[in-house]
């Protein structure tokens, strides 16, 4: 079966972001498929390669960019929640006239159209979030 | 046609899980999640709303989080059943759509 | 037709304190070109999204509240306000900005899109969807 | 030594207004700002709580809060004031401490 | 002393569900070394931060709970347990971690740190400070 | 009489950031001095300079950058929290090993004494938060 995963947190703040990483491991090992995991609100800053997590905590980020290399899970942010928040990629930050961007591997950046779509191709939808 | 809901926040903060259990049907899921999981707490305030419901709606909580929380599954109401992540797959592949109440 | 699915918003929360009302609506706006079957449902603090008479000069936040009149243009039109909600709080219909419509299939004559329902039409409403959209 | 106390959320949705009734002191003020100005509507299922404390503490909304959010200062329970950001400094200036309730 | 003020850090969220909980404990570890009059507060939901037998593994997220029995080290020993939240919640004392300090003015006499104390009296204790911080 | 800040949320997502700015400028048109803003948990995003919201809304970093310069202001960003979230300045980005930094004029990162010290040196301190 086809899951899509939304995902509306940021990193440490709620465990929005934790839940879905245990819960898409989970189902990938029960021998389901999770094409694409779409990040919006604040679940944008998941992908900030920036992220310095202390040593003995978890480093969300990284848990997500080895899931996408693994499995080859689609990890899209959306452009205008990302924009808001100050989440770019290097074709972002160009075109905003923008010195520096933060995206980490694994991740792209594309519109809110991905979740609409995620929602027409998948079987199920799953929202983590506050 | 059935749905799971999904209840991330603690009860006794946040009216989520009340609104939740004042829209399912009879034969949907809940699955408390998160801080969602002190709903499944026995002898609280909150206690009888949830089992009043343990009928008609099958309740769940995420083992996982109530072990994080020091919560016993022993100190759940009775009807409620503790499930890990594996059956949180299994309920979201068994109903035909979750609903989060975030 | 298998390709049309039942899309459904969930507005819980009021807008201006949290974004998630603003940016559930800019779901919508996107959505809309995906020629699905979408509704939005308003419950809980969701019904005061939908409050006539906001002005957000005085917060320095934008007021999107204009763009729910906009919907119609967008062949949004099922705007589901739970009565038990707006009771709740104290409000009424009158309470709401007036949304309307244009249906194509009845010579384009106005329609309001937002429909009082009742808690449990709710959650009949929800219970008939093949995706669920939470805010 | 009195207290401002300042509640932001609805408290239709999350508990911390009503949290914050249960602590306050006589003599003390609390100020509704964000989506907290809600808990100054009168006719609501919470007004009642709200009123019942109007006498023995000073209950304020934040004016340009009510306004972004479309309710008319008239629609307010007897003894909730609205004051504007000058207002709200003046409170904080005026009392001891200031205590959110977040 | 007039450069020693009141604390009070006010706990009223659960663990883990958010981030509030650890972070607010990361500040009370920090503010310790100011040598100011501190005191916690752990009313409704922030009850839950004190339970015993906490166990993250499960959910990969770090246990910091072991951190409040280190308290006592720092010279942090006002810890005020609401008894109404507490009971709202179907818990009882004996549901929190012990946490004890060693009173320097009492021949270093292990005591706990825990003091259960009415709505009430929580309410004194937050009337009685110079700042308050909440998480 | 001197007023500290403290806000907690993130830009956008919570009207926090916004109602404080509002609350500061209100409070120095009073003639009240407002020495400090500490920012924490995710009020540390407040701070990134990478952020591009939409033309017709309020630019909530730049209203606090132009509040740093207008009156000295001193905006604190507190290090801990900032690491967690992949806020960073350019010694921290060197310190971490990290290609970019994100941080804004007129903010500065340091640490949670900052916050304490606030405390004991303001009259008044007022937290906006969730």
């Amino acid at each position: 079966m086809k899951i899509g995963v939304l995902i509306s947190e940021g990193p440490y703040t709620h465990q929005a972001a934790d839940t879905a990483f245990k819960f898409v491991t989970a189902a990938i090992a029960a021998g389901h498929e999770v094409p694409r995991v779409f990040f919006y609100h604040d679940g944008v800053n998941v992908a900030t390669r920036l992220s310095v997590p202390p040593q003995d905590e978890r480093n969300i980020q990284q848990n997500w960019s080895g899931l996408a290399k693994e499995h080859g899970t689609d990890l899209v942010v959306c452009i205008a929640a990302a924009q808001r928040r100050g989440l770019l990629d290097e074709n972002e930050a160009n075109r905003q006239g923008k010195d520096a961007n933060n995206i980490a591997d694994g991740f792209r950046i594309s519109g809110l159209g991905q979740l609409i779509e995620m929602g027409i191709q998948c079987d199920r939808l799953v929202t983590f979030g506050d | 046609m059935a749905t799971l809901h999904t209840v991330n926040k603690s009860p006794f903060a946040n009216q989520s899980l009340l609104s939740c259990l004042n829209h399912v049907k009879d034969g949907d899921s809940v699955l408390m999640i998160e801080d969602g999981v002190y709903g499944g707490l026995a002898g609280s305030g909150l206690s009888d709303a949830v089992a009043a419901k343990a009928g008609s709606v099958q309740v769940f909580v995420l083992q996982e989080d109530l072990e994080a929380r020091g919560i016993d599954a022993g100190r759940l109401i009775d009807g409620v059943t503790a499930v890990g992540y594996d059956g949180f797959v299994n309920l979201v592949a068994e109903t035909d759509r979750t609903q989060a109440w975030l | 037709m298998s390709d049309v699915k039942k899309f459904l918003y969930v507005n819980r929360k009021a807008p201006y304190g949290t974004i998630y009302a603003l940016e559930s609506l800019e779901v919508v706006l996107i959505g809309a070109a995906f020629e699905q079957d979408v509704s939005l449902a308003f419950l809980d603090d969701g019904v005061f999204q939908l409050t006539k008479g906001q002005k957000t000069d005085g917060i320095g936040v934008k007021n999107f509240s204009p763009t729910f009149r906009a919907l119609g243009d967008y062949e949004v039109t099922k705007l589901y306000v739970e009565k038990e909600s707006l009771e709740e709080r104290g409000l009424t219909e009158d309470d709401l900005q007036e949304i309307m419509y244009e249906d194509e299939d009845d010579d384009w004559e106005e329609k309001p899109s937002i429909r009082i329902v009742s808690r449990a039409e709710m959650a009949d409403v929800m219970a008939d969807q093949d995706v669920v959209l939470s805010f």
